[in-house]
């Protein structure tokens, strides 16, 4: 296409950002055309969010300026951004909790009828209108509290959608969605590209931005290395550019004898939730809940681990029952979980990173009793450390981190435990490649170490190349347990759809 | 992607009976509560006495709650915002007080008039709670707790220990107290009125829901564009305003005014508003709801001296009754929540 | 008069409380130049205000200085900063209307100690704490004052209810229990006191209470309230309801006040001392103590300015005169 | 181990530098309000007539002990994001339960127990409703401050208890050596230090502020945040009915209207030292200093013969100023650097 030297419809120039000392972006200049996907990757904390808020008008960058249709963009705020047509997906679902979805679709932009008062009856079926061009059946009018991160995410991009936007930023929004919803979106994505508008993507998933985007530029280290037309390049060379060095293998499974049993479930039932859940997990091994978004698997993990009480069923680790509903008890058993939603259940994030590192661990820190600064800060460097997480100061509020380097202390601080389970949820989401197979060389070596290791993940890849079983979930039930032999992915999606009995 | 299993068929429009759901709306409705609550209480009075029925006792009971529920009114939409105005009672004595000094110096000021001074001092006082809560980014607790000690002591050292006295005050102007349209009192109408129009606002109009947007998600909202400060400024501007008229009102009604008029009052309103089923932490919560919370609480008063229930027992009973009337919300809360929760969220 | 509950007859009070030491002096000059406090229990409540307007003005006319401190709220114990403060300052002479008969007593103390003169009045400390009482009027002329203005008005026959102020307040008790007394008698048999309702001294509480006390008793003939915000939010219910004119209403009430009510029909009598008055004789007698020309001991005399002689009654008690009762005939004549 | 396995090949973390720590800003307000206080001494020392001596120091103290005891368990309830303003009335009821427990005839040791104990019962009613029934403690705490002023109505009606023994009324207010610092302030710095330790040294104060910033994430992370909640109330009531014992004493009067809106007074007092009201920030010694802040201020400005309503105005002033002053420095100093920048 003869789009390299027509005018980009946005233009991202010289633009560069820091927050006190952390040089977030540095100088990154790269183009959007009209009609085209544009893909933006790089490490955790490489700065893409950081240029997606600018683009947002949530930050006023330092110095460079945006330029739309060629003419240079001011933004006084996110309602400037939105007034020059630009759409934005933040890669924290922002949602209005207390609010119905629908109204969460269109705050601040209600359709109205006279004298200015909100149609609510437009609002709910244009919403309905958007669902099912997203292939989401979500009640307009249930409010967003509750909903899983997947569904707050898809409310995100509809609510994106809705706005019509020649300027489409999505930062990850594809982290916790399953491949279905994922093509859902891509479909979206391609039909708005040919209407002309301009797309920018981000995701740590190769497969999605190989699939979707026709151009794509790497950050590192807030610096610009590459924009390229995605036909020239491989994922390999992707890979060495962000990541500056080539990356392991990223499913460096071990494979380990499986001790005794360590984590067993049984008959596990929530009402309208999940029912009759079985499972066991012998140390060493690594088992898998697939499922499609709102499968269960993230309600499971939380009964199992005592945050969410359950009506029927047992939990025991390393033979002890647990009682239900007292996390408290679950880590004295030695069960760990990393939670899904890291800034709402795993990190508090007004809190320093040292703080957040070693909040599982206050009690044996503690010398009589007393916690003195000393061993926790060692103990916080250690294993933020041994993550490679990216901060400032270890007495930097957490919040400050780029996505990928919160999850990472959300591992550490559990990691730190040395528990004899541990409960993944979606582990590397957000997480970039390079890290991943790190989180991944890590789950494997835990497990060859005897722990006993649950992950759930949305990621197919992911299970069918890190777990020795898989437990597929449908509408709160397993449909099927597979072997690593028998795991595939037209297994695991058909269990997953509730199709059973059709041949893989 | 190779593997592409049917993607789920768009929803099917919903098709529930009209009338199912409306009476699950009533149900969820926060104010059902509160309504039940309230209709017990009046049941419970009238038997032992049903003179507490009588026309002039119904009357007596809206003009009782008239000014808490205008209070309340202006109260919620500050709460829903996550914020809350503890001057409000503070700012109920100033505007009293200048009520009562503005028609003690100039007898023949047209009523309209009087009130429109009041409210606009109201305003004033809500902007400056506005302004240091908006543009400072503070707490808005710490700032209305100083404003309530700083307002009250203008009110004290203005008024210097003198008294408004009924009979400093023009008839025409205390009539607006005791007057009845079609046998409601005249302040009853005028807060049924506000609560209706400031509800109104609130539920159907976009800088009125934005004021729930802040208040359930203030970074969210930030990043919806929506202009945060400005919308909270106008919040309080509003209750400011509304405690300015509810003095006006506590003017007329009670016709002595001194510098204490409302001192104490402000917990009560952010009771009435809890009670009324207002989210303290903001984001829900309606006016009709608090307007009725107040109802209750004014009516709780009302219904122990009926009562005859010993003095001594009375204000432990009204703390045991807002107890029992947040638990009751509590659990209609719950069980909303537990039918969201079996529905799913997939599929209506 | 006060109501304590006290623990059988074990009473280790306060020894450092002393009254009525030294010889007085009745020939000594009135000292000029003297520091004079007034306390109230509350400052901006127009009752006290006008009160301390009378110890103003009889300090000026003995050559003191004057102020006036205190709480802006009315807590049992929120004087006792001021005392403290007071006596800090070398204050000479304290005069303060009481909030709690012991809550304050310890700080009235160390500041009698440091050398000031207290005087009470219009609400009494334990006597060992002050060294006079101004009374505004015996508890019992008052209550029997009270008594026959409501029989009078109902004609001696039917219920009557009562609305004070606070549940707590000492002389508000004293009268109540006084006036209960009065109704005993057989001159009063026929009248029934049905109930007592607490208005807090606020004026939507005392509304409220009215329209409680209407309720409840259909039958209701009169009310007394014998606290000026009490008898004022009453009236005003009344004069806005259909009991105008059929339930009878009296108490103590300033003058501007009841004006309205009074004109009105509403009300028909009430009484009430002179607050003004009352301060200013406090502070007469607050001279004559830290002239040295009484010590407050029972029988000794002084001269208040324009109100002329007083004497000393027991229990360093001075009483300040019957109270005044307006109606439609003299009421223009008052303006306070 | 194999976890030392994880990426063990990674360059030093940077060290951390101690000053760093010390510029914390939660530090900064601590020294600020020191700062403060002491001009306030100072100042009102060398102006004020008679403040500068042992015996209004000593009037001083006793004036904010009852708030600084309160205070103490309200900072660690509100660093948690919840808030009890029922204390006041906790305070009241125990006042009242006091005057008649000693009217029937029981010794005073055994009342003073007894009373504490209430008060912890009081504690845990509120938290019953906070932790159980998961309601906002605002509320319930509104609704508890009627309730038990109420109680205190019930239980000892419009008297007043008075006839305490000398012995034991004196001693609220008798000060160590006869000299100017009151016996029972000495108490209160006793609880003072505990309150600190628990708050900002052990595994319980940390989990605090976890909660107070983010309960879920506390939850997740294994913290008994509705046990822990539970028992702040708990010594937040058992502390209220200590400073009634000691308010009843000081004033020897046993009253059912005792400290009738202090809540508010404390609350200010609290926010005043630097706790954020949305829980999650703030240090016990910002308290204290807070809390003696208010109370010199007040006492300057009665010696100075400051008309009450202007006090309510200046404690006004002064609790917005604690929020506004930072807040404008932060904004103020962005907007220089920012055009610092653009020059
Ligand atoms: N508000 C902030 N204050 C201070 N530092 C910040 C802030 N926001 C981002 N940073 C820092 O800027 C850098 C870039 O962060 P950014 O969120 O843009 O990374 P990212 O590329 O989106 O990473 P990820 O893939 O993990 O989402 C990080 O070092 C981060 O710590
Ligand atoms: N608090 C809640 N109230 C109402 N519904 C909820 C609540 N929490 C979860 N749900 C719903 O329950 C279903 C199961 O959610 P869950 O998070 O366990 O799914 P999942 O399989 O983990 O998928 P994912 O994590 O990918 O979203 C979802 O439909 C979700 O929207
Ligand atoms: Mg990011
Ligand atoms: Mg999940």
């Amino acid at each position: 296409m003869g789009r390299e030297h027509a005018t980009p419809l946005l233009e991202v120039r010289g633009v560069s950002k820091s927050f006190g000392a952390v040089a977030a972006v540095r100088e990154v200049s790269f183009p959007l055309h009209g009609g085209e996907a544009h893909a933006l990757v790089g490490e955790n904390g490489a700065g893409k969010s950081t240029i997606v808020k600018v683009l947002a008008g949530v930050h006023e960058p330092d110095s460079g300026v945006l330029l739309l249709d060629g003419e240079e963009l001011r933004l006084a705020g996110p309602a400037a951004a939105r007034a020059a047509g630009i759409a934005v997906i933040y890669q924290e679902p922002t949602l209005f909790p207390d609010l119905s979805v629908a109204e969460n679709i269109f705050m601040g932009r209600q359709p109205s009828r006279r004298f200015g008062r909100i149609d609510r009856r437009a609002m709910r079926s244009e919403a309905t209108r958007l669902f099912s061009r997203l292939g989401v059946r979500l009640d307009p009018d249930r409010p967003a509290r509750g909903l899983s991160i997947a569904d707050q995410q898809l409310v995100e991009i509809a609510k994106a959608l809705s706005l019509r936007a020649r300027v489409l930023v999505m930062d990850e929004p594809t982290a916790a969605l399953s491949g279905v919803e994922v093509e859902r979106l891509f479909a979206v994505t391609r039909a708005l590209c040919e209407e002309g508008a301009a797309v920018l993507f981000i995701s740590h998933r190769f497969d999605e931005v190989f699939s979707l985007c026709q151009r794509l530029t790497v950050v590192r280290d807030g610096a610009w290395v590459s924009t390229d037309p995605v036909a020239d390049l491989t994922v390999d060379q992707v890979v060495r550019r962000m990541v500056g060095r080539d990356v392991s293998t990223l499913f460096p499974k071990e494979d380990v004898e499986p001790g005794d049993v360590v984590l067993e479930v049984e008959g596990l039932t929530k009402r309208g939730v999940f029912a009759d859940i079985a499972f066991s997990v012998r140390a060493g091994e690594i088992v898998a809940l697939a499922g499609l978004v709102g499968a269960g698997r993230s309600e499971v993990a939380r009964a199992v681990f005592g945050i969410d009480r359950y009506d029927a069923g047992v939990v025991r680790v390393a033979g002890e029952r647990l009682p239900a509903g007292t996390p408290a008890a679950a880590v004295a058993a030695g069960l760990a979980l990393v939670p899904e939603d890291r800034r709402r259940q795993g990190l508090v994030m007004e809190m320093s990173v040292e703080r957040n590192a070693t909040l599982t661990r206050l009690k044996p820190l503690a010398r009589f009793g007393l916690l003195g600064g000393g061993r926790e800060r060692r103990a916080a460097r250690e294993w933020t450390k041994r993550l490679r997480v990216k901060y400032g100061r270890l007495a930097d509020a957490v919040g400050t981190l780029s996505g990928g380097n919160q999850q990472k202390v959300v591992l550490a601080k559990w990691l730190a435990t040395r528990p004899r389970a541990l409960i993944v949820d979606e582990p590397t989401r957000g997480i970039d490649i390079g890290t991943k197979a790190e989180v991944h060389r890590l789950l494997s070596r835990l497990a060859a170490d005897g722990v006993a290791v649950v992950m759930v993940s949305s990621e197919l890849p992911e299970v069918l190349g890190m777990a020795d079983r898989v437990l597929v979930l449908h509408e709160g039930r397993i449909t099927a347990e597979l072997g690593r032999a028998d795991a595939t992915e037209e297994a695991v999606m058909f269990a997953a759809t509730g199709q059973r009995g059709v041949t893989a | 992607m190779s593997a592409r299993p049917t993607a789920p068929a768009a929803p099917p429009e919903r098709a529930d009976g009209s009338r199912t759901r409306f009476a699950h709306r009533l149900w969820l409705a926060r104010e059902f509560g509160i309504v039940v609550a309230l209709g017990l209480l009046v049941l419970v009075t009238a038997v032992d006495n049903p003179a507490f029925l009588s026309p002039q006792s119904l009357r007596d009971l809206a003009l009782g709650a008239a000014v808490l529920v205008v209070l309340a009114v202006g109260q919620t939409a500050v709460i829903i915002s996550r914020n809350v105005d503890l001057s409000v009672g503070a700012v109920l004595g100033l505007a009293a007080f200048a009520t009562g000094k503005l028609l003690s110096s100039a007898p023949g000021t047209p009523t309209a008039v009087v009130v429109l001074v009041g409210t606009g001092l109201g305003a004033v006082c809500g902007a400056v709670n506005g302004a240091l809560v908006a543009a400072a980014r503070v707490p808005a607790l710490v700032i209305t707790l100083g404003t309530l000690y700083a307002f009250r002591g203008v009110d004290h050292s203005w008024a210097r220990g003198q008294q408004v006295n009924a009979s400093d005050m023009p008839r025409s102007f205390l009539a607006l107290g005791t007057r009845t349209v079609l046998g409601v009192p005249v302040l009853a109408v005028i807060a049924l009125v506000v609560t209706l129009v400031v509800g109104f606002y609130l539920r159907s109009y976009r800088s009125g829901r934005e004021l729930y947007a802040i208040g359930s998600e203030p970074v969210a909202a930030r990043l919806s564009g929506i202009a945060v400060g400005r919308r909270v400024f106008t919040s309080f501007v509003l209750c400011g305003a509304l405690a300015g008229l509810a003095g006006v009102l506590y003017a007329a009604r009670f016709g002595t005014v001194d510098a204490t008029a409302g001192t104490g009052i402000e917990l009560q309103v952010v009771a009435a508003a809890v009670v009324g089923g207002v989210a303290i932490f903001g984001g829900s919560g309606s006016v009709h709801g608090a307007a009725l919370g107040a109802l209750l609480l004014t009516t709780i008063g009302s219904s122990l001296a009926v009562l005859r229930i010993n003095p001594f027992w009375q204000q432990a009973v009204v703390g045991g009754l807002i107890l029992a009337a947040i638990g009751l919300d509590r659990l209609l809360a719950v069980r909303a929540a537990n039918r969201l929760r079996g529905r799913s969220s997939h599929g209506a | 008069a006060c109501g304590g509950t006290t623990r059988g007859s074990e009473d280790d009070a306060n020894p450092a409380g002393d009254r009525a030491t030294g010889q007085a002096d009745p020939d000594a000059p009135l000292a000029e130049g003297l520091d004079v406090a007034f306390l109230p229990k509350q400052v901006n409540n127009p009752y006290f205000t006008v009160a301390d307007g009378g110890g103003k003005s009889a300090t000026e006319e003995f050559k003191g200085r004057y102020k006036e401190v205190g709480p802006s709220e009315a807590g049992a114990s929120s004087q006792v900063s001021y005392i403290n403060t007071l006596s800090q300052q070398q204050t000479d002479v304290i005069a303060t209307s009481a909030n709690d008969p012991n809550a304050i007593c310890g700080a009235l103390n160390s500041a009698r100690q440091a050398g000031a003169k207290v005087v009470t009045f219009d609400s009494d400390t334990k006597p060992e704490c002050r060294d006079v009482f101004v009374n505004q009027a015996t508890a019992e002329g008052i209550a029997a004052n009270q008594v026959e203005l409501i029989a009078a008005q109902i004609g001696g026959e039917g219920k009557i209810a009562i609305l004070s102020a606070t549940p707590n307040a000492t002389n508000q008790n004293a009268w109540i229990e006084l006036m209960r007394a009065e109704l005993a008698k057989p001159e009063h048999s026929r009248i029934e006191l049905v109930a007592v309702a607490y208005g807090n001294d606020e004026d939507q509480k005392s509304f409220q209470e009215t329209q409680g006390l209407l309720r409840s008793y259909p039958d209701l003939k009169g009310i007394v309230s014998p606290t000026t915000v009490g008898v004022a939010a009453a009236a005003r219910y009344l004069s806005g309801s259909e009991h105008k004119g059929k339930v009878a209403l009296t108490g103590l009430g300033t003058p501007n006040q009841m004006r309205e009510f009074v004109k009105d029909g509403t009300v028909e009598v009430f009484a009430l001392w002179n607050p003004a008055d009352l301060g200013y004789l406090a502070a007469y007698a607050g001279a004559a103590l830290a002239s040295g020309r009484i010590t407050g001991a029972e029988g000794e005399k002084f001269t208040a300015g324009r109100l002329g002689e007083y004497t000393i009654g027991a229990d360093g008690v001075i009483v300040l005169g019957p109270p005044t009762v307006f109606d439609q005939g003299n009421i223009d004549q008052f303006d306070f | 181990m194999a976890r030392d396995a994880v990426a063990a090949d990674v360059p030093e973390a940077p060290a951390e530098p101690a000053a760093g720590v010390l510029r914390s800003a939660l530090l900064r307000w601590d020294t600020a309000l020191l700062v403060v206080l002491a001009a306030v001494v100072v100042l009102a020392g060398v102006l004020v007539e008679g403040f500068a001596s042992g015996r209004n120091l000593q009037f001083l103290l006793l004036d904010v002990i009852a708030i600084a005891l309160i205070a103490l368990p309200l900072t660690l309830i509100v660093i948690t994001g919840e808030i009890d303003l029922s204390v006041a009335s906790t305070l009241g009821l125990c006042s009242a339960v006091m005057g008649q427990l000693w009217v029937a005839g029981l010794p005073l040791e055994l009342v003073v127990v007894l009373v504490v104990g209430l008060g912890a019962l009081l504690g845990a009613v509120n938290a019953v409703f906070v932790t159980k029934f998961a309601l906002p403690s605002l509320a319930v705490t509104i609704g508890t401050l009627a309730a038990y002023r109420g109680l205190a109505f019930v239980v000892l009606g419009d008297q007043a208890v008075a006839d305490f023994p000398f012995r034991w009324t004196d001693a609220a207010s008798s000060t160590v050596a006869d000299g100017a610092v009151p016996w029972a302030a000495v108490v209160a710095i006793a609880l003072a230090v505990v309150f600190g330790v628990v708050l900002h040294a052990t595994p319980f104060g940390r989990s605090l502020y976890a909660m107070g910033n983010n309960a879920e994430a506390a939850a997740f992370a294994g913290i008994r945040v509705a046990r822990a909640k539970s028992w702040l109330f708990v010594a937040s009531g058992a502390v209220a009915g200590l400073a009634g014992v000691y308010w009843t004493l000081r004033f020897a009067s046993a009253r059912a209207d005792n400290a009738a809106g202090l809540e508010l007074a404390v609350v200010a007092a609290v926010l005043l030292g630097g706790v954020s009201i949305f829980g999650g920030r703030g240090t016990l010694p910002g308290v204290l200093l807070g809390v003696l802040l208010l109370g010199a201020v007040r006492n300057a400005l009665q010696l100075a013969d400051v008309a009450a309503d202007t006090l309510n105005v200046v404690t006004g002033g002064l609790l917005i100023a604690s929020v506004v002053v930072p807040n404008a420095v932060v904004l103020a100093r962005a907007r220089w650097r920012r055009r610092g920048r653009a020059a």
